[in-house]
Parts: structure tokens; C-alpha cells; sequence
């Protein structure tokens, strides 16, 4: 095992690694920005380094610093987290050039997965099931591919992006008016009128299988996460097993996952999503070369430090345990604690934290990056904590999620703490019967009756709520006023509250 | 101490005052006195059957922000507070006595200083630009006189409703 | 399911219960005393109710009162916890009197398992191995008897306690004398010179085996835990699996302890603790007719939740499953956190907490019953917090022990922080090989190098330690100084830290 | 500031001064300064590689208990900081200028009272009871004089080191 790693992230992934770090008996170092120069990351590693201002492009994506922090800190391997260096196949490639170890996939699995195309392609060759589409095509070829494909289908530009040149057609009579359209919009948005045509696969639920390779060839899953409570592609809540899935399908996803990462030589921990439609067929949506966000939920599910993995295998040291070995027990979800508010619009909010107290006790874990007094700045994500709650059934780790949330104190910036209280407490959240739709469809509704609306719950709280502002007033007021009864001993406990006792 | 609160457009008066080592709210028309024991988030307050932890944070605007049980309440203070008015409105800040305070509308950080504290701006002079939600806004200023106060640095994050700058009227500067 | 259950008890334990009424959507009540309004179990709960002053006799021990509190806060059960009126067979009875269902064992078996000698009865009735011994003896039937059960041997005063009338007698040759010279002190002691004699069981390990009853006859057992880590019979520490136990003792064990239960009528959770000797043979000591402190180390490896499932029976519902059901995973151990400095007798400390901030993170769990600002009184056990580590293997959990005990920040009272983290590093404890005699025999030698010891790494942190003595003198001098620089906004951000960078 | 502070029996000259929102502690003979920031618990404090969570806390004896990644370091401030003189040992606490201040041994509390403020003493004279680790112990007065201050209250929990009453010179009561 290596002495020492250097941890190139920051927030609750940055803690995350140090943990694992810890578990092992290495020493964790870390890197931070101007900006998180007292973060948890870096109270909490053995030392860091700054590399940059605030901005991340001056900071933890400058790949050169960070490597020169390993070296100064004599760090023999580097573990990327998610985002930033995660699955820049270059930047691996220029640590394994300066001896350091990169913790995670080679930097040809990287690179080949991080091309769409490419990745579609390894899929097809590994035999895993994509969204049927055509090669580029055009008129005629393209009316008769249309068919085979089947509707509703999307017409795509080849040099698309932004939705320009896009058509959603699912009148088959529409195609050809629509693919005129699309070609000659194609055409004077990108000067290449070239498009090509994909099935569109309709409310999708959206699961993941997480896989594992070591150096000498082993590869497997730890079943998957149904990641379908989204918000613009965004994940808010994870959880496994997939209220959708049978032990068949799982099977099924399961062996497509570990072919594919087999035949991409894959190695170390990585995920394939997939979208899977109303009536249980699965399509390879993507490979994600690195750990996800939400890997805690396998970890709960399967009883495994995923991390810690990832610290061995990227040790030389082999996986240790076969497909037939892996169990899972009860279910999991996951919920993201970002500093947004959900009921404007998923607004960003900043600030200092007055307080934070996570949730405890049995069945929960709390993965969070910041503690009472940390500053939620603008420039990095807004995941401030992840809260995974583990029971027997799904129904038990529901209500134990529901407690959790409940239980959280966090004062001083907006969080999506209350979307998780009435998602949780949602009948189709808790028939388990939903697709990537959830939010659009159902967030608009439950959050009625929002923080303004009047419940009997909230108009019962109010007179209790009038005393905490008025205390807080009479304490700014107390902290402002120049002269107090009897300065407080200098050598008492400190604290505001003690010093308020006293003036008392 | 006596003061008005005002809860969704309704004002309530409320007195306070410690004794026994905690504090005691009366609320008008509110029946037995609650108890307010400080934590770090805010306050503890018991009805004598409950105790509950009630987060209390400043909001946009000058509000103070209540949060009890996943319930969430907003308080506009009284004008007569000592050191303290009520704020106007987001973004524009207010004007007292010919004074114009410019705060921010949303949280976000200032980008660019275009003005220094001291120098005389006209009415609709550009003096900062702030970014918020990934867009950059120039922030104007409201009233011609001096920039005073300057609290705006670059790069600082700042919370929705703090001050950036006073604009004095010039002949008092 | 219960609508609402009284939990009779503070601290830790409260909470945890809390915590399960809340998993199962049931509404938990709490009583307290004076001192403890502003209790963490307190804010926790839907209602709590005063009971009496501060001391436990007048709050927390006046059934009487806890009863009038489940009558007026409508609660159908009462969780006692343990300690309190948990073994309580009389207070019992009363709530079944009072129509208040007792979350516990029937009173019958509470009355037996509590009485030493019917206890003894029992096991012997069930054929559970007890410590060899005899019925009250004197003279030449003493004589005869002593050889059958063996030396060393403990001669005790039938009416004894605090040591008066006990001789320890190694050599056979000493017997006479020191029957003699008993037989005396008890005389002159109880006015009753009757003795008995019983085998002394040389550095016994203190295992204990975690059993659970129905009201359908069902009883099982889940495994053992191991709490040789004691001092002066108060356990420190536990895990599960004992690492002086196979798979066969385990099940001998098991099976003797079922046995018992289920000869004694008892249902509900109990616990039955054994000695274990060098040789590996157990004998029975005593049955603990409620939950004990240490569950949590069988809840993680058996992925049960015991309070749930304690509430479950209560009201009448079935285990839900057989002794075949029951598979134990990996392994945990669990740290008791109490107001109390090691390295100065364990003399119990008090005060405001500063800080509290729980470890966190992937296997670890802490069941606490302090917040930030909590004041631990000498009316209580000092009991603050356990923090309870799995890991798939014992030495993961021991690491992970000690990066759990070393992430905790507690601020404000001494505790047995530091005692656990040199336990857990110390050679005895990592080689699995120690009996109840651990912490006499290591932690005098472990406790030096202490906290006024000298080590390279202490030296190394001692001028940030002088740093920050200078920064608190500086804030508490600047707390105290009446006039500051401009007063800070009223509607500013709270928190003294606020404040202060507003002075700078 | 200035100040000098005891470690294990050596004495430390520090300095304190606060810029860019942070503080920065120079230590006689100890290098590059080393920078502080609050936290709920105490500090953290970075010498540049290192960002350690310092816990700071009163002791007895009025020490500043600092306990960084396990390790504790007890402190004694030199007598010259304003408003608080070092204390000598334990339980008997300090004269100065014809006044005896009694604090407390050792945490616990306070089960009896005999005597009440303003009450003549002679030196010796039991004025209260109290109980630490469940032994209860006459403290008694350590000089004549009249009882002020009494901050001792039947049953309420204490720390060491916290005062108990003072005994004022009979002549200036």
C-alpha cells in the first residue's frame, strides 16, 4: 500500500478519500484554493498545499500545480475524486509520466469511454444494448431507416449541440417535413447539414451499475443505483436496489456492465448507465471512468469501502473476491444536500453556516464537506453534504431518510433538505413508480404549500417560531450594546451563551 | 424589551426578558410566556409540552429567517429597533436622509470595481459589476454623489441583501 | 404499532429509541428532570414531561410520576431503556396494571433473572454451565467439598458483601485457615458465619450472548459480544466477534442461552453474560433482563435494528424470523465516550461542552446524547456518546476505531477519548489476546508518555498549540473590551466568529 | 497583543495581531507566523503545510487547555493580561489587597450553605458543604472577614477552579 496519497479534490469527496486514507493507515495530503484554506478537507488531511486562487480553472483543474503538490509532499499516488482532473484522460496519462500512481482507470479506458461515439461503439462491439439509431443519413436512406428505428424518434445534427437542429418526431406522417427542417437548421446553425436519427426513449428510468477491475483481469459488478430522481440531469437522490428491477434484468445489466468494461480493458471502479424504458429494456447511455458521487449507496447495500478498493487495486493488489462472493443485504438511497433553494427555482445560496449538525444513529452515514462556521462560497458545486440511510426493505430505509432529513440541522444558507422531506414523503415516491420525470412532473405540486403556504403543522410552530426571532433579536441587540452588567471572566468556558448567562 | 415582529404580513408584538438564566418571550394575545435557551443554530424554545430547535439565520432583505421542524418562517423587525431600519425591497437598497445604500440583490461576488470609495458618480454611473447565478450585472448608482463605504471587494462572496456602498450626497462628503 | 411510546430514560439511550420511533413512524415522548429542559432526548421528542428535580431518585426513578406522564401525554407503551427503572419488576407490573404496555421482558422473568441465585437456579434448571461451587457449608463438609470444585477458590459469607468474610485461597493446604478466619469476619460482621464456597475463575474473558423472544414462543440468539475491555467491572469497549471464540463455542454458547430464555419464559431483548475462561469453557453469570448499552455492536453485524424490533414484539408482533435467518457479517466495535479523565483516575469531569462533532463518515456510527453546548452534570452517568465501527474484518474496524476516536472534536470536558486511541494501538489489544484484566495490567504503561508526557509528534504541534492559547486570549480579551471598532450589523450573520471578522 | 504564556513550565513570548480577516501569531524565536482562524471549538491554526482544529478550553486552575490531534497542552497566561489574574492552585484560590477568594476544587457542586452573604466569619469557620466525586467536604473560610460574592447557589453543578464566595476584611464590608 502507498505511504502517502494526495487527495486533488475538495468537499465531501475530498473527505471521503482522506477516510479511506485513514482506514488504511496512509497518510492522506491534500491541495486546496485561496478560498478553502480552512475547508474540512484541509483541517482534516496531514498537510496540503495551495495551488491557486478561488476559480478552479486557476486551482484544482491546474493539472501542473497539482502534480507539483504530489511531488512536494512526497505523495506516490493521486486520487482524483469526481469532477475537476476525474476523467481527464491527459492528466492521468502525465501522472503515470512523472511516477506518480493515478487512482483509477487507465488513461486509454478514459480516454475511449470520455468519447460518446466511441463509447457507443465499444458497446455495440461488446454486445450491450444501445438506443437503436442510424449512422449520418439523408434523404431517401433517411426515410427508410426511419421505420426500422421506430417512433417517436429524434432527428439529431451531427454537429449538433444545444438543441439546434434536434426534432422530437412521433407521427411518422411528420418525418420527412421534419427532417427538411432540421437538415436545413443543421445547415445554417453549423454550416453541415449532416444528422443522424436515435430512438427517443420515452420517461426512462435512469440505473447504474457499478463495476470493479483489478490488474489481473477480474471484473465485477456490485449491482446497481436507480439515479431516476433528476433535476435537469442533475441527480438528486439515489437508491439501490431499483424499485424496477428484477433479479433477472439485474443479471442481465450486470453481465452487459462487466462485458463492456472487459472489453474496453477497463480497471479499477467505474460505472455504466443505463436508460431503461417502461417495459424493462435497457440501453447503454454512458461509461463513467472514475467514482461517482453516489457510490456510498453500493457501499451500504454490498458492505464494501469502495475506496478503499480503489486504494488497493491501484496498489497492484487484486480485487479479492469473485462475482459469486458479492452479496447484497437490504436497501439504500442516497440524498444530496446542496446549498440550493428548491423553492426558488433551485437558486444557489451562500453564506457562512451559523450551524451544522448531521443526522445519526442507526442506519445513517452523513459523507459531508463542510461543519458549523464553513463558508458556502459561489464558486464550486453546491453539494454540501450526502446523507445514506440503509434498512432491511426499501420501505424501512425510506422512513429511516425521512427521519434523517428531519433530524439535520443546518442554519444559514438554503439547502434542499425540505424537496427531500416531501419527495420522501411522496406517494409516487414511495410506490417506487416513477421515471426521470419525477421533479418536473411532481415538484411543482408539492412544493405548494410550500415555506409560505399555511399547514396546521406550521401555524401550531408559529408562536414558538415569533419567540426565536424575538430572543435573537433582544441577543444582536445585547451583543451591539456597548456596556454589559459585569464583563464575564476572562478565563470562564467561553461561548456566546455562556457570556449571555452571565449577563443575565 | 419590546418589539414588533411581522409574520406573513401580520404584526405581533412581543416582549422579552431574561430571568433565571433563560429568556422569556410574552407574545400579545398569545397566551403563557415561552422560554428561549441560545444553541449554536439559534434558540431552543419550549411551551412548557414541547421543546423545539428553532434555526435562526438572516435572510435577503433584513429578514431573519426561522426555521422549526422543516417549517419555515420569515420576520420583518420594526423600524424602531435601535441600530438597525428595515430594509426596502431587494437589490436597491434605500435612501435615508439624501444617503443611498446600494446592496446586493442575490447572493453572488463582486467582479469588477469600476468606482472607488471617494469618487463623485452621477445618477446611473456604473460602479461595480456583480456576478450572481453565472450572470454579471452592472450595479448602478442610484443617486449622484460620492461612493462612500465601499464594502464590495473583489472576489468576496457575498450573501443576498448586504450593503456594497453608500452613495453620500456630495455636498456632505 | 404503537401511536405513541414514552421513552422513560435521558442521554444516549433516549435519543437512540427516539430514533427508532421515528423509523416506524411512531410518536416518541419523553419525561425529564429539572436539569435537563434543555436535553438533546428532550428537543428530540414530540412532548416531554417533568417528572422532578435534577436528582434521579426524584425525576427519573419516580415510577410513580413516569406513569402519570405516559397517562397525560397519551403514550400506549413505555421504553425504560436501561439503568433507571429498566430492571425494575415491580414498576412493571404497575404499568400493566395501569393499562401501559412494558417494553421489556414479562415481570416474572425480570423478578428471576434479578435475583442472583434464582438466576443461578435457572441456569442450572436449563443445564447452562454455572462456576462450580457448593451450598452453604462449614467444617469438615467445607473440607471435603473444596477439593471437588478446585483451587483457586473463593470462599464467601453467605450474607457478605464489600468483601467482608471472602477469602481467595490458592493453595490447599491454606484452606483451613482461611475458612476458619471467614467463618469469623462474617460472624463479627452479619452476625452469620454460614459461607459457601465457588471456584475462581482465573482472567476470565467477559463474553456475553444478545438473545430476543416472542409472545409466539420464538426465541433466538445473535451472536456474542466480547467486554473484556473492562474497569472495575464498568465495560469500556466492545466488539462482535469475540476474538477468543470458533464457530463452535459460538453456537454452544447461543444454544445455552436460548436454552435459558426459554426455560425462564422470557421474551422480548435480553442478554445472558458468561465467563470465559483460558481453557475455553463458559459459565454463567448473570441474565440482563433488558437492552444493554452495548447492542449496537450486534446491530451492525447482524443488520438488525433491536429497539425496532424490541417495539415490534412489545406490541405483539412476531420475530419474523428463525435462528437459520440469523447471518452475522464482518465485525464492530463499539467505544463508550464518558465524561471522564483517564489519565487521572477516571475522575468524572463536568461542564459545558464547547464542541461537540461526532466522526463520521463510511462504517461509522455514533449514537450521542450531547449537542454542541450541552452541560454534562454530576447527576448522571457520564455516558456522553458511543461510537460503534464495522468494518468486514476486525483489524479494518480497529483502524477505523481509531480514525473515528481521533475525528472527534470535544471540546469543553475531559472524556475517554484518549484512552481509546491508545487502546486500540496497543499491541494487546491488536492481537485479540487479553481477559478482563486488560486495563489494570496495560493502562498504567499505556497512560504514560501521557497527556504531560513528551513525544516527537506532541513537540512537533506545540507551537500551534501555543497559537491557539494566544488567539483564545486574544478573542476573550477582545470579548471582554467594551468598546470595538464599529458595531456589527444587527442583521448580519450571527456567531462571535462573525462578529470578529468584522472588528479585523 | 503581547503576551507571554507557560508550557510546561516554559515561558513563551507571543504576539497577536489581526489582518486580512485572519489572525496572525508570532512567536519569540519560533519562525514564520502562524495564521488563526475561529471555529465553534477554539481554532485552527496553519503553519503554512499543517491546518490543525485546535480545541481550546478552560481548565482549572484558570489554564487554557489546548488539545490538538489528541495531544493536550496546558497553558499559564502571564499575570500582566488585563482583567484576569493567574490563579495559584487549587481549591484555596487568591488574596489580594485583604480579600480571599475560595473556588472550587474540582468539579461538582454545592449541597449545603451555612453561611450567607454578608455574614462575620472567622478564619476557619465552615461556610458550605460540597460534593465531588460523591465525598462531600466543609470548605471553610481562609481568613476572617465578612462573606461577599457568594456565587455558590445549593445544587447547582460546578467546575473547578469556578469561585465560590470571597471573604472581604471585616473593616471595609
Amino acid at each position: 500500500m502507498f505511504r502517502r496519497v494526495l487527495v486533488a479534490n475538495r468537499g465531501e469527496i475530498a473527505v471521503r478519500i482522506i477516510r479511506a486514507c485513514r482506514d488504511l493507515g496512509v497518510s492522506p495530503v491534500t491541495v486546496h484554493s485561496e478560498a478553502d484554506r480552512d475547508s474540512l478537507h484541509v483541517r482534516l488531511a496531514d498537510e496540503s498545499f495551495e495551488v491557486g486562487g478561488a476559480a478552479s480553472r486557476d486551482s484544482y483543474l491546474n493539472g501542473e500545480r497539482v502534480i507539483e503538490a504530489a511531488r512536494v509532499m512526497e505523495a506516490e499516488a493521486l486520487h482524483p475524486g469526481y469532477g475537476f482532473l476525474a476523467e481527464n484522460g491527459g492528466f492521468a496519462a502525465r501522472c503515470a509520466e512523472r511516477g506518480l500512481v493515478f487512482v483509477g482507470p487507465p488513461p486509454e479506458a478514459m480516454r475511449r469511454m470520455g468519447d460518446k461515439a466511441a463509447a457507443r461503439a465499444a458497446a455495440v462491439e461488446a454486445g450491450v444494448p444501445v438506443v437503436p439509431g442510424s449512422d449520418i443519413v439523408a434523404g431517401r436512406d433517411a426515410e427508410r431507416a426511419a421505420p426500422e428505428i421506430g417512433f417517436p424518434l429524434l432527428i439529431k445534427a451531427a454537429a449538433g449541440g444545444g438543441g439546434m437542429g434536434m426534432r422530437l418526431v412521433r407521427d411518422p406522417s411528420d418525418f420527412s417535413d421534419s427532417l427538411r427542417e432540421a437538415q436545413s437548421e443543421a445547415e445554417a446553425a453549423f454550416g453541415d447539414a449532416r444528422v443522424f436519427l436515435e430512438r427517443f426513449v420515452e420517461n426512462p428510468r435512469h440505473v447504474e451499475i457499478q463495476v470493479f477491475g483489478d490488474d489481473f483481469g477480474a471484473v465485477v459488478h456490485l449491482g446497481e443505483r436507480d439515479c431516476s430522481i433528476q433535476r435537469r440531469n442533475q441527480k438528486l437522490l439515489e437508491e439501490s436496489p431499483s424499485p424496477a428491477i428484477s433479479p433477472e434484468l439485474r443479471a442481465g445489466m450486470g453481465e452487459a456492465a462487466v462485458r463492456l468494461a472487459r472489453g474496453a480493458g477497463y480497471r479499477n471502479a467505474g460505472t455504466v448507465e443505463f436508460l431503461l424504458d417502461p417495459e424493462g429494456r435497457f440501453y447503454f447511455l454512458e461509461m463513467n471512468a472514475r467514482l461517482q458521487v453516489e457510490h456510498p449507496v453500493t457501499e451500504l447495500i454490498s458492505g464494501t469501502d469502495l475506496v478503499a478498493l480503489q486504494l488497493r487495486v491501484a496498489a497492484g493488489e487484486p480485487l479479492g473476491f469473485a462475482q459469486s462472493d458479492v452479496s447484497l443485504r437490504g436497501a439504500a438511497i442516497e440524498l444530496r444536500i446542496t446549498a440550493e433553494d428548491p423553492f426558488a427555482g433551485f437558486v444557489p445560496a451562500t453564506g457562512r453556516i451559523r450551524e451544522f449538525r448531521p443526522p445519526a444513529g442507526p442506519g445513517v452515514r452523513c459523507d459531508a464537506g463542510i461543519v458549523s462556521g464553513s463558508v458556502v462560497s459561489p464558486h464550486y458545486d453546491p453539494l454540501l453534504a450526502k446523507i445514506i440511510v440503509s434498512g432491511p426493505d426499501r420501505e424501512t430505509a425510506r422512513k429511516r431518510a425521512i427521519r434523517a432529513v428531519r433530524e439535520t440541522r443546518l442554519v444559514g444558507v438554503a439547502s434542499t433538505l425540505p424537496f427531500f422531506e416531501r419527495v420522501l414523503s411522496s406517494a409516487p415516491f414511495r410506490s417506487g413508480e416513477f421515471d426521470t420525470s419525477f421533479v418536473a412532473r411532481h415538484w411543482p405540486s408539492l412544493s405548494r404549500n410550500g415555506e409560505d403556504g399555511e399547514s396546521a403543522a406550521r401555524a401550531e410552530l408559529a408562536p414558538l417560531a415569533l419567540a426565536a426571532a424575538a430572543a435573537e433579536l433582544w441577543r444582536r441587540e445585547g451583543a451591539n450594546a456597548k456596556a454589559s452588567a459585569a464583563p464575564p471572566s476572562r478565563w470562564r468556558l467561553a461561548g456566546v451563551a455562556e457570556a449571555h448567562r452571565e449577563r443575565l | 424589551m419590546r418589539r414588533v415582529l411581522s409574520l406573513d404580513g401580520e404584526d405581533r408584538r412581543v416582549e422579552v426578558r431574561a430571568a433565571d438564566g433563560v429568556l422569556r418571550v410574552g407574545i400579545e394575545g398569545g397566551g403563557a410566556e415561552l422560554i428561549a435557551r441560545e444553541t449554536p443554530g439559534g434558540w431552543t424554545i419550549t411551551n412548557g409540552r414541547r421543546t423545539v430547535e428553532a434555526g435562526v439565520a438572516g435572510g435577503r432583505n433584513g429578514e431573519l429567517v426561522v426555521e422549526i421542524a422543516g417549517h419555515t418562517y420569515r420576520f420583518a423587525a420594526d423600524q424602531g429597533a435601535a441600530g438597525g431600519s428595515r430594509r426596502r425591497g431587494a437589490a436597491a437598497g434605500g435612501t435615508a436622509g439624501g444617503r443611498s445604500e446600494v446592496r446586493t440583490p442575490m447572493p453572488g461576488k463582486v467582479v469588477r470595481l469600476l468606482r472607488e470609495e471617494g469618487e463623485q458618480v452621477a445618477a446611473g454611473d456604473g460602479v461595480l459589476v456583480f456576478e450572481a447565478m453565472k450572470m454579471q450585472n452592472e450595479i448602478r448608482a442610484p443617486a449622484s454623489g460620492v461612493i462612500a463605504n465601499m464594502r464590495a471587494a473583489r472576489g468576496t462572496p457575498m450573501e443576498g441583501g448586504e450593503l456594497l456602498f453608500v452613495v453620500e450626497p456630495a455636498e456632505s462628503a
